[in-house]
């Protein structure tokens, strides 16, 4: 097909899709489950109890979640290209890299400013798949976009998972001009920012059950 | 299409009220039933505690404020992209079409007979450079914009697998144009331009007669997403749920009083109700609205693929809530089985995502057709065969048999683990371990 | 004749842990028994295989000298160590559930529960979810939990830990009183004052083995007669040093314990402790169970 | 002597619930003071605001000289806790759980000593979660100590401990006394805190109700009893002649409530049976315990 509207293979569109679910899943929802976890069972608390700088426990999570991420994508991109022949450029590799850092970065964030109003870690167990599965239907994960109304789409534009998504199938899917996109870094350092800060002010060690 | 209401309808219906009926029997004035009074003799069957085991499930589920908010979000979800789209204009769509440059009378005469093959309205403005026309496109004021002719630009690369008019639209005005450049490149005479300018596809006829005349199947790919969404999430219930017992270590107090595959069907049985509740209350919702409205939703589906899907959602969720109750038995905290949940998920997506590509495409391949037979992909396979009309009364009933043979051999097996595995803790559970004493 | 549960030849391995080690005693019903043992003795482990929470390597089980099925089982009641209840579902909706899953009917479920949260002191709490009670409060709905369906047989596992004094008179008075009505009741606890008030008789065990078991009252009266003296200012006990016919068997916070061989010896003790200073206490002491539990262990 | 706390009319509500309501108290260097009271009655909440978790609404407390609510890093290295909840992360092991808590401290215990102070030797490379409840609670003890705090708080430290391992206990936590350090201890045992604190406060309904050594507070519930079999053949008023005292007949015992004057009684009384030859049966001198002074104190004495 012509011109500027170049086609996203399927198997381009699904792994990059993919990949921003998984990293979504498995960071806004484990960090999220995990810390009301581990507040509710009194860890945190203790944690706080010792001279144990308090962010040491924070960036923890985060370098954990870096790995954890990174593992996930490079598995991601392995299968894609060994199993289905995905053929990328060379660059978007670390286009991908960049794009899996700004989304762990932004869910860790946005997971921890979360945690304040999560009471139980049932509730967060339920929040956390249901809010990540609804946002991945209208952001180009499971579904190609325009099978879905247009203010929908737009909407989710705004929203940290469809970005990254979109970003992601651009990079691997791109044959001419750059695979780095301006829009992604906004939107979700937006949301990483604004949660961070949140988080600080809101985070509390101390179990809310009682 | 009136049958079509009927039979959801029903379906729909009768999942409600036997939610309903079973709330209802804890009411206070609710001393009811013969089937308690049973229970008092001292020879309680298997079945009794089953069904007490599911209505605590359901009663706890359905009073959880997690669930009612996430029920009403869905609902509100639903409604708006169902009315909203309906209000903001009439029936037909409209392509807005930005122009930088000039475009030919003849190639403006191909777009627009594009969009009337396609059914949908034109609106074409003029624009002055081409990032006044990036910026359009950004902003959502026009969908597509003509670069002096020779190139097109959207705003978000195009779906490969979407059949959407907006897709088919833009996809047609590039061909269109494309094929325009190369004629006037081809310097022929305006007389052979006319004849092409009129050219007209072939007519298609197929060597067997076939039921869908059409490329893709919108109710398949409705029913594999309706499938997916549902397992997925409820899914996830059954991995949480089957942890939380564990955790909480109620489950040591149950299982002095009953046998664990009692906990464990229960369990399951109650959680598949309330989702096969929430499920109906949510199309129903959709289903009026859309007929209030006159949304083309599930605009003539044929009442046996509708009957297909609801019934692979049953079978989908039998066969795998025994792999999550399983999972679950054996993780001891959330974030566990959080790590547990996407790995889980992946042979769904899989299944999900072969079934939506070729319920697209419109024509099932041959390996594609193995998969139907599977109850790992079976679930979302089976549905898109029968959407597709490739599939006989006698393979669906083969593929419902092979999953029920695998169903009944997978719940033994995940009986043996949950009740090898869910009392302990602090240590992994070995494989050997869940094999020995299994009788 | 009365019912009772017999524990025969009991054996459990866990890795290179022997937990349960031919363990044999039995539980009459109409009697509180206590379970004793240092901490990982087999306690919970003996507990659990009686509900077949735990498979056992050898041994068998027996209510009223059959094997127990299911039925049986249903007609027991247990309250385990880890406690374990549903965090986020009323204390009442609870108790009748957990009594229907035994097999009353609703009426009868609902009747059992309203009487032993009131017996248990907590019916303010009936619509409480658990996780919002305190500590105390969710014990005793633990123990409401073992009870609401009039068991042959309770099962407790460290019932008074953590327990306030007064939780522990409610508490213990129903226990006692249930075993009074007829039922059997084995409880494991830390608490060798509490169980000695409570309990009727007691079995010990240490690594998987039985150490001791008999009456209270046997095992206090056996051997010489002990006094507690205590004498004010005094802390290492120096005063009863050189004293003949005398043991010491503890000096702790402030008290002394002794044995004496002859009872004849107290008016002698009692003249050197007065020497010494002011005597605020000079008890005659059964044989503590502390000191039976000391003894057998050592 | 120095006191490493001191709590001034300090009030802390929840909502309309009064939980502290304006206590004082100080605990002096080197000694254990216990915290008694009932579930509920305010001592948890007393802890939480020393520790540093929660504000006081009035009032002031200065632990080892600072407002524990905004003290610093430094401050925590110095502070000791066993915290009441005793859950872990389970699949970590003894081992594991304690060093990765000696890593945050300046200046922690050796890791192999703690668990040998506690009794956990032998379970190091356990699990924390196959651990029973006895041995859990050890694992706090152990997180409590392992950085050598010149302030140690114990929340119902014993709790789940079999008698053995609770002795072993109260000569750890006496040997850490004798090592310099303060202990503040709430527990539910009457008889663990009459035999480690050296002063000890009993709460009811976010007040202090009875505040001392365990022998004065004993001593102010007042009088001891004496008690034996009254002889055969011995009357009241014989008994009276004897002693000097009146005694009354309870449960087939004589018995006499007596103050300042036991010493002499006593020591007519065996002198008397002595020389007559009589048998004193279940002669019994009872002080009342530190259980009679808490049930007298909360309000739940029968």
């Amino acid at each position: 097909m012509a011109a500027a509207g170049y086609p996203i293979s399927a198997i381009a569109f699904y792994s990059g899709g993919l990949t921003a679910y998984g990293l979504m899943l498995g960071t806004f929802t484990s960090v999220m489950v995990a810390v009301v976890g581990a507040r509710e069972a009194g860890w945190l608390k203790r944690f706080r109890a010792s001279p144990m700088p308090p962010g040491a426990y924070l960036a923890g999570q985060i370098v954990f979640n870096v790995i954890v991420s990174i593992a996930l994508v490079v598995v991601m991109m392995a299968t894609a290209t060994l199993v289905y022949g995905l053929r990328p450029r060379a660059d978007a590799y670390a286009a991908v890299l960049a794009y899996t850092l700004l989304g762990v970065f932004c869910f860790t964030a946005i997971a921890l400013a979360i945690t304040r109003v999560m009471t139980t870690d049932e509730m967060a167990s339920s929040a956390g798949p249901f809010v990540t599965i609804a946002l991945s239907f209208t952001s180009g994960v499971f579904l190609p976009p325009d099978l879905l109304p247009h203010w929908l789409v737009t909407a989710s534009n705004y929203l940290p998972l469809e970005p990254l998504a979109q970003s992601l199938q651009h990079a691997l899917s791109l044959r001419v001009g750059s695979v780095f996109q301006w829009h992604p870094f906004i939107v979700l350092g937006a949301w990483g920012v604004a949660a961070f800060v949140a988080a600080r002010w809101t985070f509390t060690w101390q179990p809310l059950r009682k | 299409m009136k049958g079509t209401y009927a039979i959801v309808l029903v379906a729909v219906v009768v999942l409600v009220r036997l939610a309903l009926r079973r709330r209802r029997r804890r009411g206070p004035s609710g001393a009811s039933t013969t089937h308690v009074t049973t229970s008092e003799s001292a020879r309680e069957g298997t079945h009794n505690v089953v069904a007490l085991v599911c209505e605590r499930e359901i009663r706890q589920r359905v009073r959880g404020r997690m669930f009612r908010a996430a029920t009403v979000v869905i609902l509100l979800g639903v409604g708006a992209a169902i009315v909203i789209p309906s209000l903001r204009h009439s029936h037909t769509p409209t392509e807005r079409v930005g122009v930088v440059g000039t475009l030919g009378a003849d190639s403006r005469a191909r777009v627009a007979a594009t969009a009337a093959s396609l059914g949908v309205k034109l609106h074409v403005t003029s624009l002055a450079t081409r990032a006044a026309a990036t910026a359009a496109l950004d902003a959502g004021t026009i969908d597509v914009a003509i670069l002096n002719g020779d190139s097109l630009v959207v705003k978000n690369p195009l779906p490969p697998t979407s059949t959407s008019s907006a897709t088919q639209f833009v996809r047609g005005v590039a061909v269109a144009l494309g094929v325009a450049r190369a004629q006037s490149a081809a310097g022929l005479s305006s007389r052979q331009i006319a004849t092409l300018a009129r050219a007209t596809p072939l007519a298609i006829t197929s060597v067997h007669a076939g039921k869908s005349g059409r490329a893709a199947d919108p109710t398949s790919i409705v029913g594999v997403i309706l499938i997916f969404i549902m397992l997925s999430q409820y899914l996830g219930w059954i991995l949480v749920g089957v942890m939380e017992e564990k955790s909480s270590r109620i489950v040591e107090v149950l299982l002095s009083a009953v046998r664990p595959i009692q906990v464990v069907t229960g369990k399951v049985l109650g959680i598949g109700l309330v989702a096969f509740a929430q499920a109906g209350i949510i199309l129903v919702w959709a289903l009026i609205l859309a007929r209030i409205v006159g949304s083309n939703l599930i605009h003539g589906t044929a009442p046996w693929a509708l009957a297909s899907i609801l019934v692979w959602l049953v079978l989908g969720y039998s066969f795998y809530c025994w792999i999550y109750a399983a999972a679950g038995s054996m993780v001891e905290r959330q974030d566990q089985a959080q790590t547990l949940a996407f790995p889980l998920t992946l042979p769904l997506i899989f299944g999900y995502v072969i079934s939506l590509t070729t319920a697209s495409s419109g024509t099932a391949a041959g390996w594609f057709k193995v998969f139907a037979y599977i109850p790992f992909t079976a679930p979302f396979a089976m549905p898109t065969l029968v959407g597709l009309g490739e599939a006989t009364w006698w393979q669906f009933s083969a593929a419902v048999a092979i999953d029920v043979v695998c169903t009944i051999a997978l719940a033994r097996g995940a009986a043996v683990v949950y009740r090898r595995a869910i009392l302990r803790t602090g240590s992994r559970v070995k494989i050997r371990e869940l094999r020995s004493h299994s009788h | 004749m009365s019912a009772v549960l017999e524990l025969r030849g009991l054996s459990r391995r866990y890795g290179s842990v022997q937990a349960l080690d031919e363990l044999s005693f039995s539980v009459p019903s109409g009697e509180v028994v206590g379970f004793l043992g240092p901490n990982g003795a087999g306690k919970t482990t003996t507990m659990r295989a009686i509900f077949a929470l735990t498979e056992l390597d050898a041994g068998t089980i027996l209510w009223n000298g059959a094997a127990i099925g299911e039925a049986e089982q249903r007609r027991f009641g247990y309250m385990p160590e880890e406690r374990g209840l549903y965090p986020n579902m009323p204390v009442a909706e609870q108790l009748e559930y957990l009594g229907r899953l035994h097999g009353l009917s609703i009426p009868r479920a609902r009747a059992a529960t309203r009487q032993w949260l009131e017996r248990l002191e907590i019916t303010d709490r009936a619509h409480s979810k658990v996780e919002e009670l305190s500590h105390g409060n969710q014990q005793r709905v633990q123990l409401a939990a073992a009870l609401v369906h009039s068991p042959e047989l309770l099962i407790l596992d460290e019932p008074l830990a953590g327990l306030d004094p007064g939780g522990i008179e409610t508490i213990g008075a129903v226990l006692v009183e249930q075993a009074k009505s007829g039922c059997g009741v084995l409880l494991s606890s830390h608490q060798l004052d509490l169980v000695e008030n409570l309990c009727e008789s007691v079995t010990i065990i240490n690594q998987g083995r039985l150490v001791v078991a008999g009456r209270v009252d046997d095992l206090a009266s056996a051997g010489h007669p002990r006094l507690a003296v205590r004498v004010e200012g005094d802390r290492d006990g120096a005063w009863v040093r050189g004293l003949a016919g005398v043991t010491v068997s503890e000096v702790a916070g402030g008290e002394v314990r002794l044995v004496l061989e002859d009872e004849n010896d107290s008016p002698r003790v009692l003249d050197v402790a007065a020497r010494a200073g002011r005597v605020t206490k000079f008890d005659f002491e059964r044989r503590r169970l502390s000191e039976v539990f000391r003894e057998a262990l050592r | 002597m120095t006191d490493v706390i001191e709590v001034n009319n300090l009030t802390r509500r929840f909502g309309r619930l009064v939980a502290i309501d304006d206590i004082s108290f100080t605990v002096h260097e080197g000694e254990i003071f216990g915290l008694l009271g009932e579930n509920g009655a305010g001592k948890t909440t007393t802890l939480e605001i020393l520790e540093g978790f929660q504000k006081p609404d009035r009032g002031s407390a200065l632990v080892l000289g600072h407002n524990p609510y905004t003290a610093h890093r430094q401050w925590r290295d110095r502070i000791g806790l066993v915290l009441q909840e005793s859950d872990f992360d389970p699949v970590h092991t003894v081992t594991e759980t304690v060093s990765l808590f000696a890593g945050f401290f300046s200046h922690p215990r050796a890791v192999d000593e703690t668990l040998a102070l506690v009794g956990l030797t032998a379970k190091a490379k356990e699990r924390v979660g196959r651990l029973s409840g006895g041995q859990k609670r050890r694992v706090d003890v152990a997180l409590g100590i392992i950085g050598r705090p010149s302030l140690l708080f114990l929340d119902e430290p014993t709790t789940g401990f079999d008698p053995i391992a609770r002795a072993d206990f109260w000569t750890v936590i006496e040997g850490l006394r004798d090592e310099g350090t303060s202990i503040v201890l709430t527990t539910h045992y009457m008889e663990e805190a009459e035999r480690l604190c050296d002063r000890l406060a009993i709460m009811a309904k976010g007040q202090i109700v009875a505040e001392g050594t365990s022998s004065t507070l004993i001593s102010e519930m007042g009088a001891t009893t004496l008690r034996f079999e009254l002889p055969r053949g011995l009357g009241l008023d014989a008994l009276r002649a004897i002693t000097g005292i009146d005694f009354v007949l309870r449960d087939n015992l004589a018995t006499a409530l007596l103050g300042a004057e036991l010493q002499s009684v006593l020591r007519r009384l065996m002198t008397w049976a002595e020389s007559t030859e009589v048998h004193l049966h279940r002669l019994e001198v009872l002080r009342p315990s530190l259980t009679d002074v808490f049930l007298g104190a909360t309000g739940n004495d029968r």
